[in-house]
């Protein structure tokens, strides 16, 4: 809704403001309020919401009053005279027929605009992103570019995006509170949704949900979604693009390591990459709602004083049961896509679908015994001792690791930006 | 004591019916509305679904699979009218018993008063048909099996094995029902007061029919 | 259970037992069904017909007249209380305004101008 | 000769019946014996199902709540859910449907006791089979509309979503008896004089219910056979890879599943349609119009079923035709409302607990309605869907629509159903504890909902910004457990030592209030005539607005009061019967039995369906060829 002069509008901010909009105001309080204008398609949900408050309060006031003041005014009292006996009164009953049905109207009419706007298709420059919900993460293809991640978003400001909505097994739900609206991923079918971040948001991160019930982590299938300048999209894109840059510790990437970078790449990939600056969300700037709050088992603590070797991790993870499931690209061991893609691990903020932060004392344990962080995760637990929660064995040492080759696999995947 | 009888005097002692129509037969009809949304909704299903099997074998079209082998179109036209017309038969054998029962003591003079009037005979002939259709059904299923088609082939044999077997089930119901009735028949020949309890079952069986007749076009005949 | 009916003795309205129809109109429609269900059945075998666009309206038609007569006349909702034909034709509604609209919300359905 | 009104009336709190003991209640056919079965286990479910509340609201007081496990709070969250809505709230109704609808026609029993009985101890033993796995962790877990194709075997190849599926199959079996054996009573029980159009407005919207009973239950029971033949035979419905829709399972759901919520509202509606004249000493404003908007209510209810699936991409044209029709909705339950207003309106209000509870419905379903119709508009809805806004809406409507109605009704017709009066005092401090209490836990959910929060999570972080609406949100449930808690007191208190209550302690206008409390076993010793909608104020003592004031009209009631047994009277009662139960339970083995077609254990599979088959067969026979009755 934007605040133009329209008198109704100032009511219906006025009779809903106290504490709504004031919770809308501010979004570091409210991270993942649904009253914001950050997209067109919230701007026009809003203005719903704000027809359907107003209309809302008015219903509920006169509701209300009207209860209250019958009840105060014809309490029992001793020795007042017997009610009259009034049976109906059909033009009153009319009334409050008509008047409703009125109310109705006013709300009908922009809803089915709204319907009708929001479901056309997208602009055919929009940016297309296939969403592919597994249970219980988020992958997210750039067709054009030729990328896959997950968890992570990267939308630019300003620019349309598409999503093409499918899943590889149960209903899901894909839902960034500020960014507009849900819509399903539903299996054998495919959704679509749009909308445009708007091109005055600084570069930020949302956190994203799903929003359909899926199964034991549904509570744990989040997301993240950044919305950056189209510049900083592109030098991630053209990152992206690269096959994994192991050996590229600390962002920005020095210039040494990101010539190593577009040599393996010219190799395979889909457009040789620029050489842009790699660009990731600066992990100084993420605000608290951003930092997943989850806990792990002190079982599943990493040893102090546990260093890891990325060389040795490299080695280890390319004949693990890791490369079973996940892909590396630039890795030739590994090509699996059963599970995340793991090419650009490092540069991510989070780990198991938003539950932790992606630190190595938390992607240890994770590697340890997913299982036991994460109910029903299907990827299994490889620590050696450790108990499947979910199979009931015991991991031996055979195709087990111990501490020291998960803290080598963790150092080898953190250097993943 | 004494007040309890001067109630008493007041009691009343009949079963009072708002309309005088029989509970029994306004449980029945409102199950019938019930059994609409039922079959409605198994009807509903296999349309949606109709066209959609990954697989084959279809309903009325050939399939060849990828490994070269092809399946005939699974739906018997003659077969199945066969069976459609032994159903609508036993719907009228099923209507001329309950006439046989409620017209009992109507003189009977002619053979063919007699056989008309020979409630035995048409409630036998109404559970014969209908054990006629489900040997039908028995064949059509066997049959389809062999053919390649069992109820997890694909989404069409899921939706047509359930729907025409839910039908099915209902016939067997009707069946045993009858069966009852021609026993009690049999052993106290039923009397115009026993009207309602032939029209019940007959209620019953007349809706299974007319539910087959819209599976029959709706499955059968409608591509 | 049975004995409600010897008691609905004093109620107001009988039921109309009496005006239920003799044998012959019950063959006569065991007859019009037969017919029906034949003109379906060589509809079905008539390329010419079974292909063209009135071979879905005509067979809803068929069979609706066949599920009418049985109805009216071998449920005798024709000659019975007014009561029974709500409580059927109530819930049919329902049912097949169900099935049409899941038609249409599963694409087997559209409209199309 | 009958007594007069003119005679004190007499007063004893004798027991229903006077046979005690076990048996009696195994084998009761008698209505009011059969809705105090369904009030004590509807009353256990309520608390067992609000239990499950508790714990949910303590997982989810604070962010990262390591309480429950995420297994263990799938299944509170299911089971809270189906329990409170099949076991708790509908039996509950049912209770009223037992109890009120013979008395309020003037009939003597239901239209087929024994079939009634059935009723109640298929819905026991249903209850139990879905109720015990959840202490052996393997309860159902898919949430209450158990979404395909996460229930397939695929996806839950556990036992939990088998005891769903059957569990709820039984249930279903429970409800559509009763619903047949309800509509031919209201269609044929009525007392002389009892046309359509005088009928008490309970019994009016129960039996409206039954319908939306009747017709919305197969559509569920089709949806599970599905699933069922899905999980054990291998059909492939919902199986993704055989190319099904899972919409289909949405679908067949929802066309169940809204005008299930009318299943569950308009039975309270038809209670405080009953205790807001009677406290208002006003007939009820616009009968006629609250009897069609009922009629309406239940009639549009079954084309909105899609207003569930907004998220689903159903497209525009169906977003539309869906949105819109359930916005319709909103004018008739509008009229209910504004007509219970207008009937307090001018009245001479006693502001008993019956009457504030059914004050706070109008004043509660409001807040859940309006949500509502928020909902309805399908841009709107796809930031409201599945988040705790949606929790809040329908537990505005369930529990300050429902609930509200239902302990209305609890403290009308408690005095009818035991012979004595609950306790005012304690009754007032449960509403308003409950009143309080309820909008502290469901009012902060519309928050924590529009600010982002999703439904059926187990857990959350820190920093969300929902900490202190679920922080209320699980005080005011605790809050919630010490207003139940205040109730159950009241209730097992006054059962003992409530004040004796005469026939009418409200002076209310329906015919149930001419005969004694508790209500003789044969209900009327002599059958009423009927000459009005408001026949007890036609007696000149009981005219709300003194003598004489009304039509004059002659009231074909008097009040009886006093009770003797039917033998006495001469009058033909229902045998008591063990066969329901026995059918009963051996249809539940026969339907538990497929529980085990899914486990490898085929024989016992086999042995309990046949045997059950046979059993049930053999017990339906012979009840059906037992004699209803003595006879005189
Ligand atoms: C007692 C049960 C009950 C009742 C009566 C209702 C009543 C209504 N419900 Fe609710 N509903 C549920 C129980 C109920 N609901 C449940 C359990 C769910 C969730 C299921 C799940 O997902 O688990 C749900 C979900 C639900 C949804 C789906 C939300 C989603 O998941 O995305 C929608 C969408 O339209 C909806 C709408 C409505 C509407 C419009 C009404 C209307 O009938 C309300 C009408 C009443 C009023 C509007 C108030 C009085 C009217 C006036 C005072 C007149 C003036 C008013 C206006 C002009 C606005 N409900
Ligand atoms: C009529 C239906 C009904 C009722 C009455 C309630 C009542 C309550 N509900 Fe219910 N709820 C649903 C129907 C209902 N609910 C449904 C359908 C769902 C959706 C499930 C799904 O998503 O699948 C749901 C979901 C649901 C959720 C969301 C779960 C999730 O999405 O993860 C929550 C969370 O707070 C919740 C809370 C409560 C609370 C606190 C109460 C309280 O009002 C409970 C109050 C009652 C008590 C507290 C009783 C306990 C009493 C005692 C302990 C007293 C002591 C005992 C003795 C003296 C013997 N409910
Ligand atoms: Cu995926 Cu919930
Ligand atoms: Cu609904």
């Amino acid at each position: 809704m934007s605040f133009n002069h329209r008198p109704r509008q100032f009511v219906a901010a006025a009779l809903s403001a106290g504490l709504v909009l004031a919770l809308a105001a501010c979004a570091q309080d409210y991270p993942n309020s649904t009253f914001n204008h950050h997209t067109e398609f919230n701007t026009a949900i809003d203005f719903l919401w704000d027809r359907l408050l107003f209309w809302g309060t008015i219903v509920f006031v006169v509701v209300e009053v009207a209860l209250i003041y019958t009840i105060i005014k014809f309490r029992h009292r001793e020795g007042a005279p017997a009610p009259k006996q009034v049976h109906g009164n059909t033009t009153l009953e009319i009334m409050w027929t008509v008047a409703p049905a009125l109310i109705l109207i006013l709300i009908a009419v922009p809803t089915v605009r709204t319907i009708f706007r929001t479901q056309a298709p997208a602009v055919p420059e929009a940016l297309q992103v296939e969403v592919i919900g597994h249970q219980w993460w988020w992958e997210f293809h750039y067709p054009e570019y030729g990328v896959r991640t997950a968890n992570e978003l990267y939308l630019p400001v300003g620019r349309t995006v598409n999503l093409t909505l499918v899943t590889k097994d149960v209903i899901h739900s894909f839902w960034v509170p500020q960014l507009g609206g849900k819509r399903d991923l539903i299996s054998n079918r495919t959704n679509y949704l749009w909308f445009t971040p708007d091109s005055s948001l600084e570069s930020t991160v949302w956190n994203g949900f799903c929003a359909e019930f899926c199964g034991p982590s549904h509570a744990n299938m989040k997301f993240r979604t950044y919305t950056v300048q189209p510049d900083e999209f592109e030098r991630w894109m053209s990152n992206q693009q690269s096959p994994a840059a192991f050996g590229a510790v600390t962002p920005p990437a020095p210039a040494a390591a990101e010539g190593e970078a577009v040599q393996v790449a010219a190799a395979d990939s889909v457009t040789p990459a620029a050489a842009l600056e790699p660009y990731w969300y600066p992990e100084e700037e993420l605000p608290a709602y951003a930092i997943p709050t989850g806990r792990i088992p002190a079982s599943l603590a990493m040893p102090d004083g546990l260093v890891g070797d990325p060389q040795r991790g490299l080695e280890i993870y390319s004949r693990s049961t890791c490369i079973g499931c996940h892909a590396i690209s630039g890795n030739p061991m590994s090509l699996a896509r059963i599970g995340p893609d793991l090419t650009h691990i490092g540069s991510r903020h989070t780990l198991g679908a938003g539950m932790f932060p992606n630190e190595p004392s938390f992607m240890f344990a994770w590697i340890k015994n997913s299982r036991a962080l994460k109910p029903g995760s299907l990827m299994l637990p490889v620590g050696i001792g450790q108990r499947d929660p979910i199979t009931g064995m015991v991991i031996g040492e055979r195709g087990g690791l111990n501490d020291q080759q998960i803290a080598d696999i963790v150092a080898y995947l953190q250097a993943l930006k | 004591m004494s007040n309890a009888a001067a109630v008493a005097e007041h009691a009343t002692h009949h079963h009072h019916t708002s309309t005088g129509l029989d509970n029994r037969k306004i449980g029945l009809w409102a199950f019938i509305g019930s059994e609409c949304m039922l079959f409605g909704s198994l009807i509903a299903t296999y349309l949606s679904y109709k066209g959609k099997s990954l697989v084959g074998p279809f309903p009325h079209e050939a399939w060849t699979s990828p490994q070269g082998e092809t399946f005939p179109a699974i739906l018997d036209i003659p077969v199945t009218s066969a069976s459609t017309f032994v159903l609508l038969m036993s719907s009228l054998a099923m209507v001329l018993a309950h006439n046989a029962v409620v017209h009992r003591h109507k003189p009977k003079v002619t053979t063919t008063d007699r056989i008309i009037g020979n409630s035995s005979l048409w409630l036998g002939m109404t559970a014969l048909l209908g054990l006629a259709f489900l040997c039908f059904q028995a064949y059509e299923f066997t049959a389809f099996v062999h053919e390649g088609l069992s109820i997890g082939t694909n989404l069409f044999g899921s939706s047509f094995y359930t729907l025409t077997g839910f039908h099915g089930a209902h016939v067997a119901v009707g069946v045993l029902w009858l069966t009852a009735l021609l026993f009690i028949d049999r052993k106290r020949t039923l009397q115009p007061e026993d009207a309602t309890n032939v029209d019940l079952c007959a209620l019953y069986w007349h809706f299974v029919d007319v539910v087959w007749i819209a599976i029959f076009t709706l499955i059968y005949l409608i591509k | 259970m049975a004995d409600n009916v010897s008691h609905a003795a004093h109620a107001e309205a009988a039921p109309h037992e009496e005006h239920h129809p003799t044998w012959q109109t019950y063959v006569k429609i065991g007859v019009i069904l037969f017919i029906i269900t034949a003109i379906e059945v060589s509809a079905f075998f008539i390329p010419a017909w079974e292909t063209s666009r009135i071979y879905v309206p005509s067979m809803l038609f068929l069979s609706s007249l066949k599920f009418i007569a049985v109805v009216l006349f071998y449920m005798h909702l024709k000659y019975d209380h007014r009561l029974f034909r709500a409580l059927f034709t109530g819930p049919l509604i329902v049912a097949i305004i169900t099935i049409i609209s899941l038609l249409f919300l599963f694409d087997q359905l559209s409209i199309s101008f | 000769m009958a007594t007069t009104a003119a005679t004190a009336p007499a007063i004893h709190a004798t027991p229903v019946s006077k046979k005690g003991g076990v048996m009696s209640w195994l084998t009761t056919t008698d209505h009011k014996k059969i809705a105090v079965l369904y009030l004590y286990t509807a009353l256990f479910f309520f608390i067992f199902g609000g239990l499950e509340a508790v714990i949910i609201r303590a997982q989810l007081m604070l962010p990262n709540g390591e309480l429950v496990s995420a297994e263990l709070y799938n299944q509170l969250m299911t089971m809270h859910g189906t329990t409170m809505i099949f076991l708790a709230v509908m039996p509950l109704s049912a209770v009223f449907f037992n109890f009120l609808i013979p008395l309020q026609i003037g009939a003597r029993d239901v239209a087929f006791p024994r079939l009634n009985a059935f009723s109640y101890w298929v819905y026991l033993l249903g209850g139990i089979f879905i109720t015990v796995p959840i202490f052996f962790m393997v309860a159902p877990d898919g949430g209450w509309f158990a979404y395909a194709p996460l229930t397939t075997n695929q996806f839950s190849p556990g036992v939990n979503i088998d005891f769903w599926v059957l569990g709820i199959q039984i249930l279903g079996l429970s409800s559509l008896a009763a619903a047949f054996n309800f509509i031919t009573t209201v269609i044929n029980m009525r007392a002389p004089g009892m046309n359509m159009m005088r009928m008490p407005m309970f019994t009016w919207m129960a039996f409206v219910t039954q319908f939306l009973i009747a017709l919305a239950f197969p559509a569920i029971t089709i949806a599970l056979v599905f699933l069922q033949f899905d999980r054990f035979f291998g059909t492939t419905f919902y199986d993704i890879t055989a190319g099904a829709d899972p919409l289909l399972w949405q679908h067949l759901f929802w066309i169940f599943g809204h005008p299930e919520v009318y299943i569950l509202i308009l039975p309270a509606f038809g209670l405080i349609s009953e205790v807001i004249p009677t406290n208002a000493r006003k007939p009820l404003f616009g009968y006629p119009v609250m009897v069609y908007s009922g009629i309406l209510i239940a009639f549009l209810g079954f084309g909105v079923w899609a207003h569930h699936m907004f998220a689903v991409g159903m497209g525009p044209v169906a977003d539309t035709v869906f949105g819109l029709m359930t916005m319709l909705i909103a004018i008739p339950t509008g009229v209910k409302i504004f007509n219970w207003i207008a009937t307090l309106w001018g009245g001479n209000l006693r502001l008993n607990t019956a009457m504030l509870f059914a004050i706070g419905l109008p004043a509660l379903f409001t807040i859940g309605g309006i949500s509502g119709v928020m909902h309805s508009s399908p841009p709107a809805v796809m930031q409201q869907t599945d988040s705790y806004f949606i929790v809040a809406h329908f537990h505005y409507v369930l529990f300050g629509g429902s609930m509200m109605g239902i302990f209305a009704g609890l403290y009308h017709y408690f005095p009818k159903m035991f012979g004595r009066m609950l306790n005012e005092r304690l009754g007032k401090w449960h509403f308003w504890l409950n009143f309080i209490a309820m909008n502290l836990t469901f009012f902060p959910m519309h928050y924590s909902g529009m600010l982002g929060m999703p439904r059926r999570i187990y857990t959350y972080d820190a920093q969300q910004g929902w900490e202190t609406f679920n922080l209320l949100s699980s005080l005011g449930a605790f809050l919630l457990a010490i207003a139940t808690a205040v109730f159950v007191v009241n209730f097992f208190w006054s059962k003992r030592n409530g004040a004796l209550a005469p026939n009418d302690p409200w002076g209310a206008p329906t015919i149930e209030w001419s005969i004694p409390s508790p209500v003789p076993e044969y209900n009327f010793a002599k059958l009423p005539t009927i000459t009005s909608r408001y026949p007890m104020w036609d007696l000149p003592s009981k005219d709300p607005a003194g003598v004489g004031t009304r039509a004059g009209r002659e009231s074909g009631v008097v009040m009886e009061t006093e009770t003797f047994t039917a033998a006495e009277l001469g009058i033909p009662m229902p045998l008591p019967s063990i066969k329901p139960l026995l059918a009963a339970f051996s249809i539940v083995v026969l339907l538990s039995g497929m529980f085990f077609l899914s486990n490898d254990s085929k024989m016992l599979a086999l042995v309990l369906m046949i045997g059950g088959g046979i059993a049930t067969f053999g017990f339906i026979v012979s009840w059906l060829s037992s004699p209803l009755e003595e006879h005189h």
